[in-house]
């Protein structure tokens, strides 16, 4: 097999791509080559320049230099329109669709079926339902795409791309938040593509599912090239090597068990929920302590978070930190008691893009302290430079708007955001989303970090295994509500997985 | 499970506000009031489905009230003064209005501008360039004009449905199928929702604007062409300020400001809600001047609040952040 | 929203400079100054003076914009501050009457906030009623007149002077100082960059927006208040007809013309106000000029659009372009 | 007891405040019922206050025309439904003149003669620069006191306008343009007189003259149109030299006129023309100023 695809002609090569953005040289001479039927990974480091590389390629950002050639010819685009009429499909990191049409027609946008120039509403639902089923996903097309969690928006994104791709289909971390299941949906369905000779390319930080699913593998570091592997012929060290240019002693994904039980509660929450939106739930954090919750998308996660920050007003319930009752009507309230939340949505709930790294890094504090407050211009420069250094964001420069740091870099300068308050208990929403895998060892061993000075975290994240690696406690939730717990003992992935199934949690949780 | 939209909540303060005209004076609920409704606002009606198509989108239009103006100054200088027949100097018009319209969105798509500005500068231009071509208001007395303003559908009860009302209920009509049944129109949801995602997903924005903005300029045009039928004139100074009353027409009518929501009929009804609130105030006939001024502001208060306290009602409390700020 | 690196300032400084060469090219004393009644005499010194009241507006109303808002109804509440500043000029103390006036800018701010941030309407139409009926009320105090008076204390805001200088250009001066120390020597001026930014984020990260957003319409309406009693002051009566119409539409101008985004975020104080700077020192050419009046607005749609082009940063890239293009 | 139904323009300056409330009052006096509906200077407005007139059935409507074209359709309706129609204060395109009963105007091109004229006779055989504030652009009134005005001066070779912006009928539009003329002319000394389309400019611009060292009415000769109380003001202070008066009592004469058609069927002349009466200093002043200041102005 390794032989035929090495022998199938390039069906996209890229030659001395070069892009700079005023003086950061995001991309440096790099050459990539697809194959058509191949599943390419393309790897690096948070901004190694992986984004912009498919940016370039599909006309969205203007090349410096290079040359893009599809099946032999040269292609020119200048939008994403001319890419997509020469074969290739794209689906951009951030999810890239429109919240306010309807899902279905965010699936046929510019392509909708028409009579006479008129949409054929009926026929477009039609296919789109049909075309999600294939997806497993059974959902109202005719709703607003915006009333469906990011992991649907996704999987929206995905399947369009799919439907559309000719000849290329780019995808830039699709799996960042999708759950196992959905995760293996999509596989199937990059094989029947790759299959029916449709090359691939697949940005991802999840080494596993890079060993699952490509062919060949190509990495990036600090925009340049630094090598194209066969998979198969590449260890997972030497794949890290690559791509941090220095050996990661990969953190053996262990959960330290020490005891907590003595700590006081630092918050906690009786009978706590909202109508309609999560029902009422019991949950105690203590100091030093990390609760993982876990659930399948749309199990009400997210919902638990809010309500917990303050983003969301309980209409039931009591709220207290270190055992007296507080107002927790806001998020407002939230940050004065000590609380910290760092939300799934980056892009809409996040990051202020215009301003600068420094600037959101101190938006949470200055916040808590108030306007009157304001922290000195040397203040904010120390933070900054601390922050960008403990997690290593990069560009290392404050004063760049944080909308053009990549990703995963953006994801650490929110993370510094509430760092940087001192919080008692912070709340994180898949904080390793997109983050690659040198800066996700970074973020878990600061978890570990935080939690022995005494803060507590409440932590949602699809990767079971990270849930099981630091987790003290696990909070498993089904259809909107806590349905059980499962206390430091009784964590595996295997037994969480059965509690999200099982129809009685807590049984499991004992047996276990 | 779904939630009463907009347009029905709009729809509803419409129908309370008539009640309570009817109920406050006797000869109210008849068909020439509602004629008059039609007829009076046709020319708004007209240009806020245009400008419905602009604020979806995620722009605005300051220019079309300098739009109408020109328009009625140069359908009457091109039939009067070069004597040209007047559906002719129409249809020049639209091209010019076209014309000025691909323009303001070119500028703003190639230089990136912001269309509050570009519009803006677009309306000291039509409204300086119809004072340069006549500062004095022209009559129009060709044929086709009386012709049209004696034509009307007499309506039981002494109500007369006029041709500009009718043009107004056709191009409502037309926008309506133009938005929410073509690509088009769907192309125009997708700009308000996020710019730059629309592009990604292959969709020409350059063109979209232009487009957009030309569609707004030659309702405008055609809104100016409804004017002068309307007033039989041509005059420089005529619609000043209609770009604010547009606006809120349109905003009343459920369309957000910051794009992507919105529907054509909803703008068909704030320009009723509007039409009411003035024929409210002739009809109550004892108003000064400012208090006619406060009166217009206290009611569209009232109209407003009405629709956001039903909305509220309607619980969608989570979708509406704090104000300025969404 | 297009990102780019900063770069703030000189598109707008050098605006200015080519507007009043230009100004000096039609009317060759334009330069010219002089001392009349030991206050500053000349046409720049008119720029500065005219442009007062607009340059107030705009001090406002760069903070609202920045939130993301904006507010239609400063004419107005410039038309009902002068007004009541007007009617009390010469039966009250000159603190009376122009603390009443800025009292009920404040009312009008509070009411703007109040239907912004509290009911959430969108600022566009919230300020729109007042803009309507403001007028109303302003008319409704003056009874449709043009009420004079007398008080030489009221009519130092409009022509008296210090240093030279026109009250009206030390007023705005002193509310630039104020302002800036405000918003930049407290935090509020990080906060409703964020909140203009990104709403969401930044209520996520604790900030008050409400509060916020009420201050700033507040703020906005204040500043208008002491232009509608600058514009009073200046003519020694209160014209509730016309004082301040249209000039909330010169505001937004300056302030856009300033380098402030509509879509909020980043704000400069001192750049609002040398975008009321430049629409005068155009308005002011005009003037000197000697065209009919017929050409003035298709003279003022040319250089706003010019202005503005060439402070556009796709300008700059497209030119870029075709140089590496000729190349 | 006759309803009367009055479409009034708005309220855009004192002078129009002063025609309401003299309206309001003259009628009175004749025990009319005067209904005013406020069109916010819109034509519009005023279309659809006639229209709501008609159906409310008034025994007659006054029309204070906005501008003087498109009224041809509602005022055929009125006619219709026997309405008699009668202007103020402007007349409106002849194609209509069968429309309706008369028109009580002033002539305003015969406005800007008489100014003009006055000017001509007052400055002799000096040469003499004029500067000129105009009216909004576009305004009929404007461009007919501005031909009047031209009219009068084109037969004097020595009287030259030599500057012409517009200062849109406002006081402070008026000070801001005659600043910059002042400065566009030397300082002022080149100028030797100022002409306004109206009073409120011209109160603005002796503000401007005086502030800038000069002496209107002696170093600069004013005339203006309008004679509203402030100019008297002026007069009396020796800054202003002359107005020429546009009385508010339109509505008298055509209430007269109503009364006489209603009870007598007399006929009124097409056109009730209004004087347009020359004030000058030597007019007493201050008399006119007591009489007009409690008018509404
Ligand atoms: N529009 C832009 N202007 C300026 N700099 C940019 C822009 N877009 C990206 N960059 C910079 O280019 C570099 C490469 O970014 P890119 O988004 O390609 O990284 P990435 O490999 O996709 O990282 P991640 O895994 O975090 O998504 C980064 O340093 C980023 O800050
Ligand atoms: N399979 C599904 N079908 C229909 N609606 C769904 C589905 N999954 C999620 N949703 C909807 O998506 C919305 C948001 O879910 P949300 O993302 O908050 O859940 P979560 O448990 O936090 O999941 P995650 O954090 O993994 O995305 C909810 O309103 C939910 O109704
Ligand atoms: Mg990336
Ligand atoms: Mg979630």
């Amino acid at each position: 097999m390794q032989e035929t695809a090495e022998a199938r002609q390039p069906l996209l090569d890229v030659r001395g791509l070069s892009k700079s953005f005023a003086a950061l040289r995001a991309l440096d001479q790099v050459d990539f080559t697809l194959r058509a039927g191949e599943i390419h990974a393309l790897l690096g480091e948070n901004g190694a320049g992986k984004s912009t590389l498919i940016k370039v390629i599909t006309g969205v950002l203007a090349r410096d230099a290079g040359t893009v050639s599809l099946d032999g010819k040269e292609i020119v685009p200048r939008s994403a329109k001319e890419a997509l009429t020469a074969g290739i499909a794209t689906v951009y990191q951030e999810v890239n669709l429109l919240p306010n049409l309807s899902v279905a027609q965010n699936l046929y946008l510019g392509r909708q079926p028409t009579r006479f120039g008129i949409v054929r509403d009926g026929e477009m639902k039609r296919r789109a339902a049909e075309l999600l089923a294939g997806y497993d996903l059974h959902i109202d097309v005719a709703a607003p795409l915006g009333s469906y969690s990011v992991a649907i928006q996704h999987v929206v994104a995905i399947a369009r791309a799919v439907d559309l791709s000719a000849r290329v289909l780019i995808l830039d971390e699709p799996t960042a938040s999708l759950d196992r299941h959905e995760v293996e949906m999509l596989f199937r369905t990059m094989r029947g593509l790759a299959a029916r000779g449709i090359g691939i390319v697949f940005v991802t930080h999840f080494l596993d599912q890079v060993y699952e699913i490509s062919d060949r593998i190509t990495v990036l570091r600090n925009g340049r090239l630094i090598g194209e592997r066969m998979t198969s012929a590449l260890p997972r060290l030497d794949l890290i090597h690559m791509m941090l240019g220095r050996e990661l002693s990969e953190t053996t994904e262990e959960r330290a068990v020490h005891e907590k039980s003595a700590a006081a509660p630092c918050a906690s929450f009786t009978n706590f929920g909202k109508r309609g939106y999560i029902a009422p739930f019991d949950l105690e954090l203590r100091h030093g302590e990390v609760v993982g919750l876990a659930g399948l998308l749309g199990s009400g996660r997210t919902e638990t978070a809010r309500l917990v920050f303050g983003a969301e007003r309980a209409d039931s319930g009591t709220a207290s930190v270190e055992g007296k009752p507080i107002r927790l009507h806001s998020p407002r309230d939230a940050v004065q008691h000590g609380f910290g939340y760092c939300p799934e949505e980056r892009k809409t709930d996040g990051i202020v893009a215009e301003l600068t790294v420094r600037e959101n890094i101190v938006l949470a504090l200055q916040a808590k302290r108030g306007i009157a407050k304001p922290l000195s211009r040397r203040e904010q420069d120390e933070i900054a430079a601390r922050f960008i250094k403990l997690l290593d964001i990069r560009p290392p420069d404050p004063e760049r708007p944080i909308g053009l740091l990549s990703g995963g870099n953006q994801q650490k300068a929110l993370l510094a955001r509430w760092l940087a308050t001192e919080p008692r208990l912070l709340v994180l929403d898949e904080p390793t989303r997109g983050i690659d895998v040198g800066a996700h060892a970074e973020i878990i061993r600061l978890i570990r970090e935080l939690c022995e000075r005494g803060l507590a975290l409440l932590v949602i994240s699809s990767e079971l295994d990270e849930i099981v690696a630091y987790s003290d406690r696990v909070v498993v939730l089904r259809d909107r509500a806590h349905v059980g717990a499962l206390d430091e003992h009784a964590i595996g992935v295997p037994s969480i997985l059965a509690a999200i199934a099982a129809d009685d949690a807590a049984r499991i949780a004992e047996e276990a | 499970m779904r939630r009463p939209s907009p347009v029905m909540i709009t729809a509803l303060v419409f129908v309370a506000g008539f009640v309570i005209c009817s109920l406050q004076f006797p000869n109210f609920a008849s068909t020439r009031v509602v004629a008059n409704l039609l007829t009076d606002n046709a020319f708004l009606g007209v240009v806020a489905i245009g400008m419905t198509f602009v604020i979806i989108s995620g722009g605005i239009d300051l220019s079309v009230g300098s739009v109408i103006g020109f328009s009625t100054v140069f359908v009457a200088l091109t039939t009067e003064k070069l004597g040209l027949p007047p559906l002719l100097a129409f249809a020049i018009l639209l091209v010019l209005c076209a014309a000025f319209g691909a323009a303001m969105g070119a500028v703003i798509h190639v230089f990136d501008m912001p269309p509050f500005i570009v519009t803006l500068a677009g309306m000291f231009l039509a409204r300086g360039i119809s004072f340069l071509m006549s500062t004095e208001s022209t009559p129009i007395t060709a044929p086709l004009y009386s012709a049209v303003s004696d034509f009307g559908i007499a309506l039981p009860g002494g109500g007369r449905l006029t041709a500009i009302a009718l043009i107004m209920l056709a191009v409502v009509a037309f926008g309506s199928i133009l938005l929410h049944f073509t690509r088009f129109g769907t192309n125009v949801y997708a700009m308000g929702g996020n710019r730059t995602a629309t592009a990604l997903m292959g969709v020409e924005i350059g063109s979209m604007t232009v487009r957009i903005y030309m569609l707004s300029s030659v309702l405008a045009g055609l809104a100016g062409i409804v004017f002068s039928f309307y007033t039989a004139a041509g005059y420089s100074l005529s619609a000043v300020g209609v770009e604010l009353d547009t606006i809120a027409a349109v905003v009343i009518g459920g369309t957000l400001l910051s794009g992507g929501q919105g529907t054509a009929i909803g703008t068909f009804i704030g320009v009723l809600i509007q039409g009411l609130i003035q024929t409210y105030i002739n009809f109550d006939g004892t108003l000064s001047s400012w208090w006619t001024k406060i009166a217009t502001g206290v009611l569209l208060f009232a109209f407003i609040a009405l629709q956001q306290g039903m909305v509220r009602l309607a619980g969608r409390s989570r979708a509406i952040r704090a104000g300025g700020v969404t | 929203m297009a990102l780019a690196l900063p770069r703030r300032g000189l598109a707008q400084i050098a605006a200015l400079i080519v507007i009043l060469l230009i100004d000096r090219m039609v009317s060759p004393q334009f330069f010219d100054l002089r001392l009349q009644d030991g206050r500053l005499f000349g046409s720049l010194i008119d720029v500065l003076n005219r442009g007062a009241p607009v340059a107030l507006l705009a001090l406002g109303m760069v903070l609202v914009i920045a939130t993301r808002g904006i507010d239609l109804s400063v004419g107005a509440v410039m038309a009902i501050s002068g007004a009541i500043a007007a009617s009390l000029a010469d039966s009250h103390a000159w603190p009376v009457a122009v603390a009443a006036a800025l009292g009920a800018g404040l009312l009008c701010g509070l009411w703007n906030g109040f239907l912004v941030a509290i009911l959430g309407i969108q600022p566009i139409v919230a300020t729109l009623i007042l803009m309507v009926a403001g007028r109303g009320i302003a008319q409704l105090i003056t009874e449709g007149r043009i009420v004079t008076f007398t008080s030489p204390d009221i009519i130092w805001f409009g022509t008296g002077s210090l240093l030279g200088m026109p009250a009206p250009v030390v007023i705005v001066v002193g509310m630039l100082i104020v302002t800036g120390l405000v918003v930049r020597g407290s935090a509020l001026g990080l906060l409703i960059e964020a909140a203009g930014g990104n709403a969401r984020a930044s209520e996520l990260s604790g900030v008050g927006i409400r509060t916020m957003v009420v201050s700033v319409y507040v703020w906005c309406s204040l500043c208008a208040a002491l232009a509608g009693i600058i514009a009073a002051a200046d003519i020694m009566g209160a014209d509730a007809n016309n004082a301040g119409l249209w000039l909330e539409l010169d505001a937004i101008l300056a302030v856009v013309i300033g380098g402030t985004s509509l879509f909020g975020g980043r704000f400069s104080l001192v750049l609002a106000v040398c975008g009321a700077l430049i629409i005068q020192a155009m308005n002011t050419g005009i003037l000197l000029s000697g065209y009919p009046p017929e050409f003035n607005l298709v003279v003022k749609a040319a250089v706003v659009l010019v202005v503005l082009l060439l402070q556009s940063p796709r300008l700059s890239d497209l030119v870029a372009n075709y140089r590496k293009a000729r190349a | 007891q006759l309803t009367v139904g009055f479409s009034q323009i708005g309220s855009e300056s004192g002078w129009r405040a002063a025609e309401t409330t003299v309206s309001k009052s003259e009628a009175s006096k004749r025990t009319v019922n005067l209904k005013i509906a406020d069109a916010q200077q819109k034509q519009e407005n005023q279309i659809k206050a006639i229209r709501s007139f008609v159906a409310q059935g008034v025994d007659a409507i006054f029309l204070a025309p906005v501008v003087s074209t498109g009224w041809d359709a509602v005022l055929k309706e009125a006619k219709q439904a026997k309405i008699p129609v009668i202007l103020l204060d402007r007349d409106i395109d002849p194609s209509g003149k069968d429309l309706y009963l008369t028109a009580v105007t002033s002539d305003s091109v015969h406005e800007g003669e008489v100014a003009g004229d006055w000017l001509a006779k007052t400055v002799g055989d000096k040469a003499c620069n004029i500067v000129e504030l105009q009216g909004t652009v576009g305004a009929s009134v404007a461009t007919n006191r501005k031909k009047g005005f031209d009219t009068a001066i084109a037969k004097h070779a020595n009287l030259k306008v030599v500057r012409s912006q517009t200062g849109d009928f406002t006081r402070a539009k008026g000070k801001e343009v005659m600043e910059s003329f002042i400065k566009a002319e030397g300082g002022g000394k080149s100028i030797c007189a100022v002409y306004a389309h109206n009073d409120d400019m011209m109160v603005g611009a002796i503000q401007a003259m005086k502030e800038a060292g000069l002496k209107p009415g002696k170093d600069i000769l004013t005339v203006s149109i309008d004679a509203v109380p402030d100019i008297f003001k002026a007069m009396v202070a020796g800054e202003a030299n002359a107005t020429v008066e546009l009385t508010p009592n339109m509505a008298g004469p055509a209430l007269d006129a109503l009364i006489a058609y209603k009870d007598k069927g007399t006929t009124p002349p097409k056109w009730i023309q209004t004087e347009s009466k020359l004030y000058t200093s030597a007019d007493n002043p201050q008399q006119a100023y007591d009489s007009k200041k409690g008018l509404g102005y």
